[in-house]
């Protein structure tokens, strides 16, 4: 218990080492970006209509002056980690002056859903075709599969969910190809808005789980063919063993490692959406918030969700390590 | 055994060697022939426009008037170098960090983990868009290669480590340690062998991560539109409406291509692999016999 | 085993189940009563705000600036439902006093905001003071500029003293795409700082309320109000929509594909692809042009603008030859498949800009002369648009008009013949030498040429310029495309930091002939110092004594003086000689309307309004519009 | 060290045979079938071998590696995968219940005898344990199908069972990697004799262990096969080990048995030159000279010499042994071998010095 403990508290700084250098290399990048949020906010505001240059000139010294953006760069800097380490990210630059933090809760729900959903569906489903196409070698299914989903596998994303799009929005219209909820439709009815959203899910769900399978099957079917041969399956076997029991708590179970440690890194690199999925599907979500406030030069926004996702990657692999005794008891505390 | 006898076999009684060589083959044999292209790669409305494919212009023409056979060839031939710069560039610094890491222990480990674990949280997408925005027109595509490998080796470095930190413990490493080894020889003699299989297989998966990446930026026009790449292409048919339009082999052939590379460095990899691990090769033959 | 046999069962089960819910049915907005249009803005950020007065913080084209805000006068940029000048909110056109100094507003009683609250001069009054008040919010600056004080002193009449003569001054409260709003005093007065009030409901003026919005911000919708005699609209007859959605529809594929599935009526704009499979599939389609080239022209000139600034392009003789180089029918197939409308002159081919411009000056450019040095050479040839015509009658068959009228008007009245003898010669007479294959500078250095485009956001102004570049390249000139994707575009061309450029400078009023919306900018006052940030619309930070004097000429005299004419003509004939842009075309917009559930819609044949559906104006188009399906 | 062992006594001397064999292995011939680079290729892995074993016996077999000792219990349990393949002969078992023939059951009634009836102690007790489940879970998942006990009175036997092998039964919470060496094959061996099963296959369960803990695992075997009065087919390259365990003895050379009898007899008179030298490079106490090895190494079975596969490397070599594969034949009671030269002249076969 008490190596456990050191071992905790070793494994907290370097999480904090972590994030902190993380988000300051984030914080470099954006603000060595040459995109400035005031000419973007001022060109948005004047791009068609009447203006004079000497207007421009005054736009621009108020706008400094309400962005919060006079000051040294060091002031800024430490301004912003003073009210970062409070939860504030400050008011968004391209929606001023609406928080950022608003804007993330309002994207954040759909971006969570949907690649919650598709990960998990697409790691389990992956890790259990691929298990049983690993133990059972020569069910001709599992073969056929597995060559479809390598097949897949390397189609660039965007074809493959425009290709979906087009087969079931256009083809075959069956399916809602745009957003994320019928337009107008009645959200105080629950359960009707909660399968209108559902409806909406399975394309964009289909695309990631189409080209995110295969990556999971063929892992895990490597996995469990080099685990088929080690020496406490094969004494399963012998000892007659139901093959069922063998696959789950011996070849599976062994090889979760791994796929978990891989779940866990994308479970929570999902905080940075899916920018092709929503700009496809026009789901809403956390991706095209980025790729807008990337374009806007709004740092304060771009910070807010790149913080976010590191905060959210970091915990989850420090969760992992933590939790993975559990499911590989070999591993002692380092 | 020289390796000349070693590959013929392979492709002799290997099928999926065999299968594999050639898909590689033919997307090499298409990369190569861009060096005799009729045409300036990057010039338009050099053929007339919109041609299905035909036998004057087998894989037909592009809506800017571009024939597609060539324009792939130069593209596949680029998107195919950049895969294998960042794959080879980011080898280079996993494997460097994965096995000193796991061989020192200690500080040395925790400080490189960290700044490994740094690498894997940091979002790689938006730091690429926004590279993209500080480097401007000087974003090359070989610059872009060097990024995208800076970002791309933390994970499999940490893999590398795990197997370094196993060997480690072995009797060969400590019989190497009393003989009075360096750590560099020991490294480099001792554990590389049994690293290199694995470094083989991620280097498969990275060439195609990183075509991945190559087509994403494309296909959201934040990379060097002048040079054809397949997601140059993809992007350029994007911007022409091309499935809509029905213009499909603007975008089918390349996608094909790109199933083909990744298919056939697969087969590769699993069959050298094969070749490579003793244990697989020793599973073949049944154990101890 | 038995797993993979349940998982078939239940994706079959699910796609089922999801056929008998795939119809779009808005429960309480029916369809055949709902016009739906795309806005361009895409996906709102912050769809809870409808402040427009702030700087940037929430949508506009949301529907909110077309169909909820009123001001005090229009200017069509086509013909317009009563004339292009239409007096809205006020009651009749501006009144200056001699200099300028001075404007009275005469405004139009009965008509009400959406709550019932009568419109009236205090809100004219409080939308100027506050945005003085405040120096963030948007029109700020332009009114503290202008104006010395804003006052009501008899009932609905409103007199601003100006701080300085402005002869243009009533243009910002002139919508041309879009002006200076009203704001509900009664609203706003009760916010405690106007710059942090989302305006959440919207208050209307116009002649539709809000019904329901996104919270993630891919649509609206606006209802008809039910007392919408009691706005400006209203004296043309009751609007046909009894709602209008205002929808983000993705990227272009998908908008072609909404239009066929009859899910959105109005496409913004696609590229010429897209439109001629809609040509193709869609019989219900209606576009601007009935035939090629479909896309209705904007008053905006998209050009090759030259860093005037940079030691390269200070020559004339050197941009001549650089626009002598283009073969401008070849750019205009790379950019819109040919349907281009082209202009020779700095001034787009739009509206009724022709009959004021184009036709008055064929003669002048036919026999425009440039002397090379070694020859004297008339480079002007008005037969370009029928040579394009001719190039695409094999393909595009009888959608390629005959009538040489009708071709005019499509394909612009001529353009520069591609003349590399003379680009040559005139290159020579700069110092220019050509090695080899390799054209080099006066100072032995090669010449080359970065050419920044946009990328992505402007896809066609992108091909125009790859296929300029190729022309410059294939002559021996070292010439690049950068693509500087949208904002950084935006970065760069204020600060001066590009060789040369694809954009435009030249934004008009399309309707009216007066060219001060833009040409005003150009004054040498505003140039500013290399490395400094220039200020729209300038970007080729030109200075020129002779325009200088055009401008303070226009200055001096009125909106509606017939010198307008005469003196937008002299700018014309000095960019042709000076050549600091090379004009190229209109900005051709390809918007596609549906004809399923609507039909009246603006068209070349009856041009009462830009079709555009992201234009202030395009609310014209709501009382024009008639139910196709009862 | 030998002489330590031998205070076991052998059960041969307490209990009389059985009528019926136990096991009756006949012409048996097993092998690897692989297709190496396209070249069909056999490796003749087990090779015309029978032999019988009786009740509550312990039989030994002996070999180098890579003789086929480890193919041939593959055989016999029934655990073969391809490429090994039986191509001829039949494996029976004379099981309290009934007879049966390993290589005509249904895949389901394989599994109804393993555990209950043939049990299997496998090489490499550190690998043979799933590192990642507690080993009561691999108590539950080995035996509880075979046993009437379910819940709480499964867990009395399973403790029980422990408790009579001196074991803890707080073992069962523990993982394989928090045990010792010997500790895992102590539990490895009790989760092979859990439901008291008549016939056992050991093979090599002390390779890789102390001298010390080697002798506490052998103790246990030979109290094992006392209480339950089961039958061992003990595997092990280890003379001495022979020696002091087994009752019966086969030596394996090159997928053949070529020599068979009572362990003492085989010591005392080995019948093959094989076996001689196998005795002889047993050490001894005062030996000062390293002993001589046998020249040359074991063939390759994939490729095996014709006639006596021993006889590139045999001094007593004679010109028929080239030809001819000597037959399996009795020459003294009980005492089988496959050797020209002794079919001859037994005498001539001795151990060397």
């Amino acid at each position: 218990m008490k190596a456990y403990l050191a071992y905790l508290s070793k494994r907290l700084v370097q999480f904090a080492v972590v994030v902190f250098v993380g988000i300051n290399i984030t914080y470099l990048v954006t603000h060595m970006t040459p995109i400035n949020p005031v000419e973007q906010s001022i060109s948005a505001a004047t791009t068609y209509g009447a203006t004079s240059p000497e207007a421009i000139e005054m736009m621009r010294q108020s706008l400094r002056q309400l962005y919060g953006l006079e000051g040294t760069p060091w002031e800024q800097y430490v301004s912003f980690w003073k009210r970062v380490l409070v939860g504030d990210f400050g008011p968004s630059l391209s929606a001023f002056p609406t928080p950022v933090s608003q804007l993330i809760l309002r994207a954040l729900p759909w971006t969570v859903g949907l690649l919650l959903v598709s990960t998990l569906l697409t790691w389990v489903l992956g890790n259990l075709l691929g298990g049983l196409a690993g133990y059972y070698r020569n069910s001709r299914v599992l073969k056929a599969f597995g060559v479809l989903s390598m097949g897949i596998h390397p189609i660039p994303y965007y074809v493959v969910a425009f290709v979906l799009l087009i087969i079931f929005g256009f083809l075959w219209p069956i399916l809602p190809i745009s957003g994320g909820a019928t337009m107008a439709s009645d959200r105080s009815n629950t359960f009707a808005f909660a399968l209108d959203v559902v409806v909406h899910s399975i394309l964009p769900v289909l695309s990631l789980m189409a080209v995110g399978i295969g990556g999971w099957f063929m892992g895990m079917r490597a996995l469990v063919s080099n685990i088929v041969t080690e020496d406490y399956v094969v004494y399963a076997e012998l000892a007659g063993v139901k093959r069922g029991k063998i696959l789950r708590s011996y070849v599976m179970r062994n090889a979760l490692g791994p796929q978990v440690t891989g779940l866990a890194l994308q479970l929570g690199a999902i905080f940075n959406g899916a920018i092709i999925t929503e700009q496809v599907f026009g789901y809403p979500g956390v991706g095209s918030l980025l790729i807008s406030a990337v374009h806007a030069g709004d740092y304060s926004l771009v910070l807010g969700i790149t913080t976010v996702s590191i905060v959210a990657v970091s915990a989850t692999v420090l969760l992992i390590d933590l939790l993975y005794p559990l499911i590989d008891p070999r591993v002692e505390a380092r | 055994m020289n390796t000349f006898r070693i590959f013929r076999d392979l492709f002799r009684y290997n099928g999926e060697f065999a299968i594999g060589l050639m898909l590689v083959l033919i997307v090499l044999a298409v990369a190569a022939c861009s060096f005799f292209s009729p045409y300036p790669p990057m010039d338009v409305y050099v053929v007339p426009p919109d041609v299905p494919p035909s036998w004057e212009y087998p894989l037909g023409t592009t809506s800017r008037g571009q024939d597609v056979f060539w324009q792939l060839t130069v593209a596949i031939r680029n998107t195919l170098l950049f895969g294998i710069v960042v794959a080879a560039l980011s080898r280079v610094i996993s494997l460097l960090v994965g096995l000193i890491s796991g061989y020192k222990g200690g500080w040395v480990d925790r400080v490189l983990m960290s700044i490994n674990d740094t690498f894997v949280v940091v979002p790689l997408f938006p730091i690429l868009v926004l590279f993209y925005f500080i480097m401007r027109d000087q974003m090359t595509w070989a610059m872009l290669a060097v990024i995208t490998a800076l970002l791309g080796w933390a994970y499999d470095a940490r893999l590398i480590r795990s197997i370094a930190m196993s060997l480690r413990t072995r009797e060969f490493t400590r019989q190497a340690v009393f003989s009075g080894m360096s750590t560099g020889k020991i490294v480099l003699q001792e554990h590389l062998p049994f690293v290199l299989p694995i470094v083989f297989s991620t280097t498969m998966n990275n060439i195609n991560w990183s075509i991945g990446i190559e087509v994403t930026l494309s296909v959201l026009g934040f990379t060097d539109i002048n040079t054809p790449t397949i997601g140059g292409m993809i992007y350029w048919a994007n911007q022409h409406t091309a499935l809509v339009s029905g213009i499909w082999w603007w975008i089918t052939f390349p996608v094909l291509l790109v199933i083909m590379l990744f298919i056939g460095l697969f087969l590769l990899a699993i069959s050298m692999n094969e070749y490579i691990d003793p244990r697989s090769r020793l599973s073949r033959l049944g154990g101890q016999a | 085993m038995r797993f993979l046999r349940l998982l078939t069962v239940a994706t079959g089960l699910a796609l089922a189940a999801t056929t008998a819910m795939s119809q779009t049915n808005v429960p309480g907005v029916p369809r055949n009563e709902t016009i739906i249009l795309e806005n361009p803005e895409g996906t709102i950020k912050n769809p809870g705000w409808f402040n427009i007065w702030t700087i940037n913080a929430g949508g506009q084209y949301t529907g909110l600036h077309q169909l909820a805000l009123d001001t005090l006068w229009y200017i069509d940029p086509e013909r317009g439902l009563d004339g292009v000048w239409e007096n809205s909110l006020a009651a009749e056109k501006p009144i200056y006093n001699a200099d300028f100094t001075e404007m009275t507003v005469k405004l139009r009683p009965g008509i009400y905001w959406s709550d019932g609250v009568e419109f009236t001069p205090d809100d004219l009054v409080y939308t100027v003071e506050t945005q003085i008040k405040n120096p963030g919010m948007r029109w700020s600056a332009l009114l503290a500029l202008n104006v010395e004080s804003v006052s009501s002193p008899e009932p609905w009449t409103v007199v601003f003293k100006l701080k300085k003569p402005n002869s243009r001054f009533h243009s910002l409260f002139t919508v041309r795409f879009n002006a200076i709003w009203m704001m509900p005093k009664h609203i706003f007065e009760k916010a405690a700082d106007p710059q942090r009030f989302d305006f959440n409901p919207p208050v209307s003026l116009g002649a539709y309320k809000i019904h329901s919005f996104d919270p993630d911000g891919k649509w609206y919708i606006w209802q008809k109000r039910d007392d919408w005699q009691r706005t400006t609209l209203g004296r043309y007859g009751e609007p046909g929509p009894k709602f209008a959605a205002y929808i983000d529809p993705g990227p272009p594929d998908k908008r072609v594909i909404a239009q066929l599935n009859h899910n959105l009526d109005v496409v913004h704009d696609i590229a010429p692809e897209g439109m001629f499979t809609l040509t193709k599939q869609s019989p219900s389609l209606k576009t601007w042009f009935p035939n090629f080239p479909f896309a209705h022209p904007d008053p905006t000139l998209p050009s090759v603008i030259f860093n005037m600034q940079n030691p390269a392009f200070q020559n004339r003789d050197v941009r001549w030859a650089l626009a002598l180089l283009i073969d401008i029918k070849a750019v205009s197939m790379a950019s819109y498949r040919g349907a281009a409308t082209l202009s020779p002159i700095g001034i787009p081919p739009t509206g009724t800009h022709p009959d004021d411009y184009h036709i008055p000056l064929q003669e002048w450019l036919a026999s425009y002369e440039i002397d090379t040095g070694k020859s004297k050479v008339k480079p002007y040839d008005p037969t370009i648009g029928n040579q394009i015509a001719d190039m695409l009658r094999p393909t595009m068959k009888e959608q390629i008009p005959t009538d040489p009228a009708e071709i005019r008007k499509a394909f612009g009245y001529g353009w520069w013949k591609p003349n590399p003898q003379a680009a040559t010669e005139l290159l020579e007479k700069a110092g220019y030498t050509k090695r080899g294959n390799a054209w080099y500078t006066p100072d032995g250095k090669p010449f080359s040429i970065k050419l920044m485009v946009e990328g992505d956001s402007r896809p066609i102004l992108t091909r125009a310029g790859t296929m300029i570049v190729q022309q410059w390249r294939q002559f021996g000139i070292d010439a690049k495309t950068e693509v500087a994707q949208g904002t950084t575009m935006l970065d760069r061309r204020i600060a001066g930091d590009f060789e040369t450029l694809i954009s435009w400078s030249v934004e008009t009023y399309g309707g009216h002939p007066d060219l001060s919306f833009f040409l005003d900018s150009w004054h040498s006052q505003f140039v500013a110092a290399p490395g400094k940030t220039q200020s729209p619309r300038n970007w080729q930070r030109w200075s020129n004594p002779e325009l200088d004097k055009i401008i303070e000429e226009v200055r001096r005299i009125s909106f509606d003086d017939k010198r307008t004419v005469e003196l937008g003509r002299d700018y014309a004939k000095l960019i042709v000689r000076e050549m600091p842009i090379i004009p190229l075309m209109a900005y051709n917009v390809f918007t596609a309307m549906d004809e399923t559930y609507w039909t009246g819609y603006p068209t070349s044949e009856n041009p009462y309004a830009n079709p555009v559906p992201n234009w202030g104006n395009s609310r014209s188009m709501m009382v024009k519009l008639k139910p196709k399906q009862p | 060290m030998i002489a330590d062992l031998r205070s076991i006594p052998s059960s041969v001397e307490l209990r009389a045979p059985q009528a019926a064999p136990l096991l009756s292995v006949d012409r048996l011939k097993a092998y690897y079938k692989v297709k190496l680079f396209g070249i069909d290729r056999e490796v003749r892995a087990v090779d015309d071998v029978s032999l019988k074993i009786n009740r509550n016996e312990i039989y030994g077999l002996a070999g180098e590696s890579s003789s086929g000792k480890s193919s041939l219990i593959k055989t016999i349990a029934g655990a073969i995968r391809p490429p090994l393949r039986v191509v001829e002969g039949s494996v029976r078992f004379s099981f309290k219940d009934g007879e049966r023939d390993i290589y005509k059951l249904s895949p389901q009634e394989l599994s109804a005898i393993r555990w209950s009836h043939l049990s299997y102690i496998m090489q490499g007790s550190m690998s043979v344990l799933n590192p990642v489940r507690r080993i009561k879970h691999a108590f539950a998942d080995f035996a509880l199908p075979h046993v009437a006990a379910k819940g709480a009175d499964f867990t009395h036997l399973v403790e029980g069972h422990l408790k009579r092998l001196h074991l803890d039964p707080a073992v069962l919470q523990a993982y394989p990697h928090e045990l010792s060496g010997g500790m895992r094959q102590r539990v490895t061996i009790a989760l092979a004799t859990i439901c008291s099963p008549e016939f056992i296959i050991a093979d090599e369960p002390t390779t890789a262990l102390d001298v010390i803990v080697q002798k506490g695992v052998l103790a246990m075997i030979r109290e094992i096969q006392q209480e339950f009065g089961s039958s061992v087919l003990f595997v092990t390259h280890d003379m001495a080990v022979h020696a002091n365990l087994t009752d019966r003895l086969g030596i394996m050379y090159a997928g053949r048995l070529v020599e068979e009898g009572r362990t003492r007899d085989v010591f005392k008179r080995p019948l093959h030159p094989y076996t001689a030298h196998l005795i002889s490079s047993l050490p001894r106490i005062g030996d000062e000279a390293p002993k001589k090895a046998l020249e040359g190494s074991p063939p390759s079975l994939a490729d095996p010499p014709p006639g006596c596969r021993f006889h590139p490397r045999c001094p007593l070599a004679i010109d028929i042994c080239r030809r001819e594969a000597p037959p399996m034949v009795e020459l003294l009671p009980g005492h089988r071998t496959a050797c020209h030269v002794a079919q001859a002249d037994p005498a001539r076969v001795r151990p060397v010095a």
